[in-house]
């Protein structure tokens, strides 16, 4: 990763966080503060990304809705990779008839499609914020869990493991010093790509309806408010939807940049 | 041009005129003002060490060099080679000139049988039908001795071992029935009677009136075949003449350096290369007397499924000697140096370390054992945690796990590792993979000795360098042993450097130690039919 | 049944021209019954009424007049009410359409099996049906009803082949038999309800200005397409040739001109309105429920949603019903108002998030809005009135819902405001809406009474409005009982129940609708 | 490892994990509070009937303990019996039968533009220069990180509503499938891009690659050869996912674009809390899951028999 692109990825996620963190500092205004005569304004010096419907600011809305899309998109993937690490790690360390078992649940797991998987569980919920984040994180869980297990299983078995054992190393010391640091770093690359795919699940299901609530500024929910108006009032959709791609690409090219591939979400 | 009529003996017509040559790769230069001329029915061979230009010369030959080219004359087999566009190179490429790749390894589709890619070049330039094409490839497979041919041409490389892969490489360069023949390295993967055998067809296409362009380091390998030997360095031929002339009166200093780094019949302890700085044997440093062996493995047997890699292997390493196995190819060699640094578990016998019970057993009771033992590996950089720095890995190695602080308390035992292996402390800040292979295999062998180890086990330490970098480890490891009366436990296919080495040598074949003797011994009388049949493939230089 | 009604801009310009198949998009929700009888929801008098006929409809000046029926008569009691049907018209499966078929199908809607909600009630006091001879039927009642003929005239009353009825009612959803314009050839699930022209058809009031008595188009395909843009994409292309649920915007554009013809035809029965569930703090306290009225303002929303294609309403009932009264001054927006209501009515105190609150407990209330019931527009503007209703201390917690949750909200009386479409021609729809009989949920387990109005004044003004005979007292009665509704700000009035429809400039003579604003496409033709 | 062995291993798996995926939709039944048969029926919201309560309690024998109505439940599976959607008021089965085929369809040419597209954009990476390459691996990033159910509105607008060039819905010509085919193929082929480029560009600068040079093949011929097979392997090797996504995809698209098929059925079922309908049509897409696997190990192993890129 080139010096350039560090400082590049470091301010990318600086913006962000300060945008899920603190709104206000950049976006002042309030983003559920309605002036219906001042609906459907086009982008303009007064409204730099126009109002939507009911007079609020997409600006103001797409800055303050970060918070709400990073958080799901985040706990969704704290979820998934908690969920992973766990079955992951078991699954390479355990016996094998342990080890198919949770490679067959894991299967299951992925068998369903990610939404559908998600639309399953709502399904026994209800839709929610809460519902979107256990579906999004259970539905990446799979992709996930078969890296760690495989991660761990390599390193296991890797040459560089032998000379530890050469040299004397215990257990501990060697999950300690080799294993786990060594598995930690792909990880981090993949949880970095999975980010951004867990922000845009998350938006397909508040986008059908079954996230968060409105009037929250969420942008998958301000997209699926702004896709009534696409031939009015194109600006309510093309905001919400490049905060979606601008924040999944830039976490596909710091993952891809950390070491990671584009598989397995 | 017709390739059935034999040119006369008389008159070798040139095929080949490179004069001038110059490749470069951006500021780079790779190969430069490099000439020589080749005939019909005569063999050149390009020796020199890693990185010389020995490849970059021969791809230009098939106007593949990737670079900028620049000659005087650039003939091949009639045609202005700098003149050609891409078009009529193709019509040149495996029709008139011909190239056996370097890695045999990765040389061929590992998703596309073998026959098939040895086709493809009839493809290219004939309207062969798809039967007549497989006619000719199971024609040109029985030619260079592929056993069922029918079978290997259905099979992806991968299903081939490391010499069936090889002949599969020389079927397809072969089989255009081209003028010039470059073998790029065709023979250093192999174990010595692969070896022989490969270097035996090259002399057949030599006796059929081709001309061949030998691609090697080892002179050694070359010394049978070539009619004249170049010795490139640093991308320039610096002596050129015929093979004898090269071989016993060698000009230049470096060609010197290259004779003297194959070890074959050189006796132990006696430096292989110039820059080593310890001098003659000191012979009997050898404590042979010391009464306790450094090891002892005894009726080892290991199988994986219906396959016995390792059936009663027995052995003794006294204190301060080497112990060689030398074997071919899956013949049990990494078994056996597996089991006894308990990291593999033997169907039966036991290892003892300075007599003490090492495997099998629970790790936890030999862990104490373990600083008494190392292990260097054929490639050392998979035994190095990758974020570990050079210094870091030997912090770690000293303070036994405890600390990969390079500036803490080991400094100078890092310091002290780093010259005992003759490498630069300011390397200690590097990674591993920023180091040459030679660098690396040093830094492997510092830190193995960071514990002090009675033994060290060995297994393929040298195979993967080149003959020059090879001659500077293999003395490196002669020094420590005579400064600090480490056992090795040295594993080898390559005969020459088992011979240079060892005390005893133990000859390995189908898991079972067919042999077990003095080295002189086994190389002066052998008695067994298989360490006879390997040391007649064996290439001699003197 | 049919003749123009409330079309704005009816095109009966050109000659007509037989052949082709109309496309209609539909963004409702796909029926899974297209015999209205069962359930009974407006999507299914949309594509009933093309296949299904009533007995009474309503004219042009929304008087209702006989149809199928070719005259009716009640007897003096109210109790005994006569039904006298055309000559010469057959069902598309070929059975005569005579008295037999009022019993069978009266009978059919108050079959438990058949799980009618709609016109259940709509013939609820039709105590047993006799027939006469081959064209006349006698309803016994069990009170008068002088709604019965507006409730006949509803496509959820609509007369099928008894023949038809007598198959299972699978077959029955699936293949519906009746006596209009066009029938069903096929529905491909999730996809299309193919009609085709029914080729005997006879028109049961003849017109004169005809060129044929069979409807022009040789058919209609009934399309479902739930996503706003794309249904207007795809007429704007050109895919489809109708589309309903219009967007107020898009209206707003085919208004000003441009290819696209535009129908209103506002639903009768009740206006589009939230309701405050007054059986529950805090709307149990009237003052409560006033300041909420007064905190909102509808007005703006309307206008910067609606692009003025709703007209406000102060009213109960929809304004094609004769018979509604409004009350602008109850629902003027008015802030200093609502916030002095509330501190009389004890909500003093102001959290940390700015919210009222009285003894601890936050001025909370819960809004249930169905997603399939309520248009993108009408939800923007009960985002408005969460907004503006903030700013006087009421936290609305509004919850998107799918139908089924929805009526789980209500079933379960988990709302606070609910805005609850209802449609039902002339005024008795009050009775089923405010009478305190419908707090109590029918079998289906649904109550209309939604606002909780327990009001033994109101019932009775209800059900004497609903058995004289006297149109005059009928008017006074229930011009009091909206009064007493109105004024007790049980319910926030909004717009007419919004029905519009845009149609491509290829499409002729749309404007024809039933008595319930369905359009019919008999007349309708499409220019080359 | 043969291939009939192969074949008896991946069909018992399947069983496996069709079997898991059932008990986890029986659990998932049982976890919903309140009266499971009314749970079945689609929560108190559907308003069932007394009667049709009772004939769900029968169907799925909740009067019976709990292992017995589990056994009862895999049985009905077992004779693919998966009861009747109250929503539709139709057999489960048979709204299955007809929305697969149209998902699948879909998904598939989904499938063959994405890797059409991934090839195309691939192969022209290849002949570009730096810029080139950077451009390219960020159009690649973009597409890869675009929602489908805002790309598809965005297709909408600009080649139906401004354009007319496609239709919006589908008008039985088969014109209709472009715009959502595109919709789910863009992401994806986007994704299958940064795959294909990598190994695409080892394999040209392989060994083997140099070989085929070396016996006059041309670069054209070394890129179909051996490029595009080694290029192929990591995408087929995510075949299996990719399809997975799309039928993921599928869901919003099917809803944007109108079109029928198991994703909008499964919105709607679930919408409905139609529990019959989302047991079968989850189990449906399990299996259809599965299938695709098998079928691009079989692929995969024709492609690659002794796995050596694996
Ligand atoms: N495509 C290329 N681009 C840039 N540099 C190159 C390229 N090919 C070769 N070189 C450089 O040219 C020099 C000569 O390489 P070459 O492969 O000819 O060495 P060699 O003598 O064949 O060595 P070896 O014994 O390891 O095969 C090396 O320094 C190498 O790094
Ligand atoms: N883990 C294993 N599982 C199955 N077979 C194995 C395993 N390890 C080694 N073998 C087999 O045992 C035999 C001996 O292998 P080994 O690696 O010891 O040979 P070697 O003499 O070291 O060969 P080389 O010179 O190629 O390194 C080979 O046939 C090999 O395929
Ligand atoms: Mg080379
Ligand atoms: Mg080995």
């Amino acid at each position: 990763m080139s010096r350039l692109s560090k400082i590049l990825a470091w301010l990318f996620i600086a913006f962000w966080a300060l945008t899920a963190l603190a709104p206000q500092l950049i976006a002042p205004g309030d983003p559920l503060a309605i002036n219906p005569a001042q609906a459907f304004q086009a982008p303009g010096s007064e409204h730099v990304f126009g109002t939507d419907e009911s007079g609020r600011d997409i600006y103001t809305r797409v800055i303050h809705g970060a918070g709400d899309s990073l958080f799901i998109g985040l706990a969704a993937t704290a979820v998934g990779m908690g969920l992973a690490i766990v079955l992951g790690t078991l699954a390479a360390m355990a016996p094998r008839w342990l080890d198919g078992i949770i490679l067959r649940v894991l299967e299951a797991l992925y068998s369903i499609p990610s939404l559908l998987l998600a639309l399953l569980i709502i399904a026994f919920t209800g839709p929610g914020v809460g519902p979107a984040i256990i579906a999004v994180g259970l539905s990446t869980a799979p992709g996930y869990a078969r890296l760690v297990r495989s991660q761990i299983r390599t390193l296991k078995n890797s040459e560089m493991l032998e000379a530890a054992t050469v040299l004397g190393r215990g257990t501990w010391l060697k999950i300690r010093n080799h294993l786990v640091p060594n598995a930690l770093k792909p990880l981090l690359a993949l949880v970095t790509l999975g980010i951004g795919q867990a922000v845009i699940w998350a938006a397909a299901l508040s986008f059908l309806g079954l996230g968060t609530p409105p009037p929250a500024p969420e942008w998958g929910a301000m997209l699926s408010a702004g896709r009534t108006y696409l031939h009015l009032a194109w600006w309510m959709s093309l905001f919400p939807g490049l905060a979606i791609v601008v924040v999944a690409a830039g976490a596909t090219l710091i993952g891809r940049a950390l070491g990671g591939k584009a598989r397995t979400i | 041009m017709s390739t059935e009529s034999h040119p006369s003996r008389q008159e070798p017509a040139p095929l080949l005129t490179v004069s001038n040559l110059s490749v470069s790769f951006g500021a780079d230069v790779a190969v430069q003002d490099v000439s020589f001329t080749l005939s019909a029915g005569r063999a050149l061979a390009l020796v020199g060490e890693s990185g010389s230009g020995k490849s970059v010369t021969a791809r230009s030959l098939l106007g593949l060099s990737g670079g900028t080219v620049t000659a005087k004359t650039l003939r091949i087999c009639g045609h202005d080679g700098l003149a050609l566009r891409d078009r009529e190179w193709q019509g040149i490429r495996g029709n008139a000139v011909s190239m056996i790749l370097q890695d045999a390894l990765t040389a061929l589709d590992p998703l596309r049988p073998v026959g098939r890619e040895i086709g493809d070049a009839l493809k290219v330039h004939g309207s062969n039908s798809r039967a007549e094409r497989h006619a000719r490839v199971i024609e040109i497979l029985q030619r260079v001795h592929m056993p069922d041919p029918e079978l290997r041409a259905r099979q992806r490389s991968t299903e081939l071992s490391g010499g069936m892969r090889q002949r599969a490489l020389i079927a397809q360069a072969l089989i255009g029935n081209p003028q010039v023949v470059i073998a790029d390295e065709a023979t250093t993967a192999l174990d010595s009677k692969l070896a022989a055998l490969v270097l035996e067809q090259l002399r057949e296409l030599k006796e059929q009136g081709r001309a061949v362009l030998m691609i090697s380091h080892d002179l050694a390998q070359v010394a049978h075949l070539a009619d004249e030997i170049a010795v490139m360095r640093r991308g320039k031929i610096v002596e050129h003449g015929t093979a004898a002339r090269v071989l016993e009166d060698p000009q230049h200093e470096y060609t010197r350096t290259l004779l003297r780094a194959v070890p074959s019949g050189i006796p132990r302890f006696v430096p292989l290369s110039a820059s080593s700085a310890h001098a003659a044997p000191a012979a009997a440093a050898v404590n042979a007397e010391d009464p306790t062996l450094a090891l002892r493995a005894h009726n080892l047997g290991k199988s994986f499924g219906s396959h016995q890699a390792v059936d009663s292997v027995s052995f003794e390493l006294p204190r301060g000697t080497t112990l060689g196995i030398v074997g071919e190819s899956g013949s049990g060699k990494t078994t056996t140096a597996r089991i006894v640094l308990g990291l593999q578990k033997p169907d039966s016998g036991q290892v003892q370390l300075l007599g003490r019970d090492f495997a099998p057993g629970k790790e936890s009771e030999r862990r104490e054992l373990r600083r008494a033992m190392g292990a260097i590996y054929q490639n050392p950089l998979g035994s190095f945690d990758p974020r570990y720095t050079a210094g870091q890995l030997l912090t770690d190695a000293l303070s036994e796990g405890k600390s990969k602080r390079a500036d803490g308390g080991y400094r100078d035992g890092v310091e002290q590792l780093l010259e005992q292996v003759e490498l630069d402390p300011a390397l200690a800040s590097r990674n591993p993979r920023e180091l040459s292979g030679g660098q690396r295999q040093r830094l492997a062998i510092a830190r193995a000795l960071a514990p002090k180890p009675a033994v060290l086990v060995l297994d393929e330490p040298v195979s993967a360098l080149d003959v020059s970098i090879q001659a500077t480890v293999l003395d490196l490891l002669d020094r420590i042993q005579q400064e600090t009366g480490t056992s090795y436990l040295f594993i080898s296919h390559d005969l020459s450097v088992i011979e240079h080495m060892s005390d005893r040598v133990a000859v390995m074949t189908r898991g079972r130690i067919v042999e077990q003797a003095d080295t002189a011994q086994i190389f002066g009388d052998p008695q067994h039919e298989y360490t006879k049949s390997l040391l007649s493939a064996m290439p001699r230089l003197r | 049944g049919c003749s123009s009604t409330a079309g704005t801009e009816s095109t009966q310009d050109a000659t007509p021209v037989a052949g082709g198949t109309l496309v209609y998009a539909s963004g409702d929700a796909e029926p899974s019954c297209l015999d209205p009888h069962v359930g009974g929801n407006y999507p299914q008098a949309l594509v009933a009424s093309q296949y299904l006929e009533s007995l009474f409809t309503k004219d042009s000046e929304g008087k209702i007049i006989p149809w199928l029926a070719e005259s009716t008569e009640v007897s003096e009691d109210g109790l005994t009410r006569t039904i006298t049907l055309r000559e010469g018209i057959s069902f598309t499966d070929g059975t005569k359409l005579t008295a037999e078929a009022i019993k069978a199908n009266i009978e059919h809607l108050q079959d438990p099996d058949t799980a009618s909600s709609t016109g259940y009630l709509a013939v609820g006091k039709v105590d047993q049906i006799k027939v006469v001879d081959e064209r006349t039927a006698e309803l016994k009642l069990s009170a008068p009803d002088n709604a019965l003929l507006e409730s006949l005239s509803m496509p959820w009353t609509a007369i099928q082949s008894p023949t038809a009825l007598e198959r299972d009612q699978a077959t029955n959803c699936a293949s519906p038999v009746g006596t209009g314009p066009f029938k069903v050839e096929s529905w491909e699930h999730q996809q299309a309800v193919n009609l085709v022209r029914n080729e005997d058809y006879v028109p049961p009031v003849a017109d004169a200005s005809r060129t044929q008595p069979t409807a022009y188009l040789d058919g209609i395909t009934w399309r479902f397409i739930p996503e706003a843009a794309t249904r207007y994409a795809a007429l704007a292309s050109g895919e489809v040739d109708v589309i309903d649920n219009a967007q107020p915007d898009t209206i707003a554009t085919a208004a000003q001109g441009g290819p696209l013809g535009h129908l209103d035809a506002p639903r009768p029965g009740a206006s589009n309105r939230i309701e405050l569930n007054s059986s529950k703090a805090p709307f149990n306290d009237a003052k409560v429920r006033e300041a909420f009225i007064r905190s909102v303002d509808v007005n703006a929303g309307i206008t910067s949603l609606f692009f003025d294609t709703a007209k406000r309403s102060y009213s109960l009932l929809s304004s094609v019903e004769p018979l509604g009264i409004s009350d602008q001054s109850l629902f003027t927006t008015d802030p200093a108002k609502a916030n002095s209501l509330l501190d009389e009515a004890g909500w003093t105190e102001r959290d940390s998030a700015g919210y009222r609150s009285k003894d601890g407990k936050r001025l909370s209330v819960v809004f249930p809005v169905s997603t399939n019931q309520s248009v993108p527009a009408e939800q923007s503007l009960f985002e408005q009135f969460q907004a503006s209703a903030k700013a006087v201390g009421f936290e609305v917690k509004i919850q998107l819902l799918d139908l089924s949750s929805w009526y789980g909200a209500l079933a379960e009386h988990n709302y606070d405001l609910v805005s609850a479409p209802y449609t039902k021609v002339g005024p008795s729809v009050l009775r089923i809406l405010y009478h305190s009989d419908s707090t109590v949920p029918a079998p289906s387990g649904y109550f209309a009474n939604n606002a909780q109005v327990k009001n033994p004044a109101l019932d009775k003004l209800l059900t004497d409005a609903e058995q004289t005979n006297d149109e005059a007292q009928r008017a006074d009665l229930y011009a009091q009982a909206q009064k007493m509704v109105l004024e007790g700000y049980y319910v926030l009035p909004l717009y007419d129940q919004q029905n519009h429809f845009l149609y491509g400039a290829q499409v002729k003579n749309m404007g024809a609708t039933t008595s319930v604003s369905s359009p019919v496409y008999t007349d309708v033709f499409l220019a080359e | 490892m043969g291939t009939l062995g192969w074949a008896v291993r991946k069909i018992g798996g399947a069983l496996v994990v069709l079997w898991l995926v059932a008990t986890a939709i029986f659990i998932g039944i049982r976890l919903i509070p309140g009266d499971p048969a009314e749970a079945i029926m689609g929560g108190p919201g559907s308003q069932a009937s007394a009667e049709a309560l009772a004939a769900a309690r029968a169907e799925f024998g909740l009067d019976q303990p709990v292992p017995v109505q589990y056994l009862m439940f895999l049985g009905k599976l077992a004779q693919l019996d998966f009861g009747t959607s109250y929503a539709l008021k139709r057999p489960v089965t048979e709204v299955m039968a007809e929305v697969l085929p149209k998902t699948i369809t879909l998904a598939l040419l989904a499938l063959a533009a994405a890797w059409l597209l991934a090839l195309l954009f691939a192969a022209l990476a290849m002949r570009a220069n730096r810029f080139g390459a950077w451009l390219g691996s960020m159009v690649e990033i973009v597409a890869a990180a675009v929602p489908h159910f805002w790309l598809g509105a965005v297709l909408i607008m600009v080649f139906s509503s401004a354009l007319g060039w496609l239709p919006a819905v589908d008008n039985g010509t088969g014109a209709g499938l472009v715009l959502p085919v595109l919709t789910l193929a863009l992401p994806l082929a986007g994704f299958l891009t940064q795959l294909m480029r990598d190994s695409l560009a080892t394999a040209m600068s392989s060994q083997f690659a140099l070989a085929a040079r070396a016996r006059g093949e041309s670069r054209l011929a070394v890129f179909w050869r051996h490029g595009l097979r080694h290029a192929s392997l990591p995408a087929l090797n995510l075949t299996g996912w990719a399809f997975s996504s799309l039928l993921s995809g599928a869901v919003v698209v099917e809803v944007i674009f109108a079109r029928p098929g198991l994703g909008r059925s499964l919105l709607s079922a679930v919408l409905a809390r139609d529990i019959p309908m989302v047991t079968g049509l989850a189990l449906f897409s399990a299996l259809v899951y599965i299938l695709v696997m098998a079928l691009t190990e079989a692929v995969e192993r024709a492609i690659d028999p002794a796995g050596a890129a694996s």
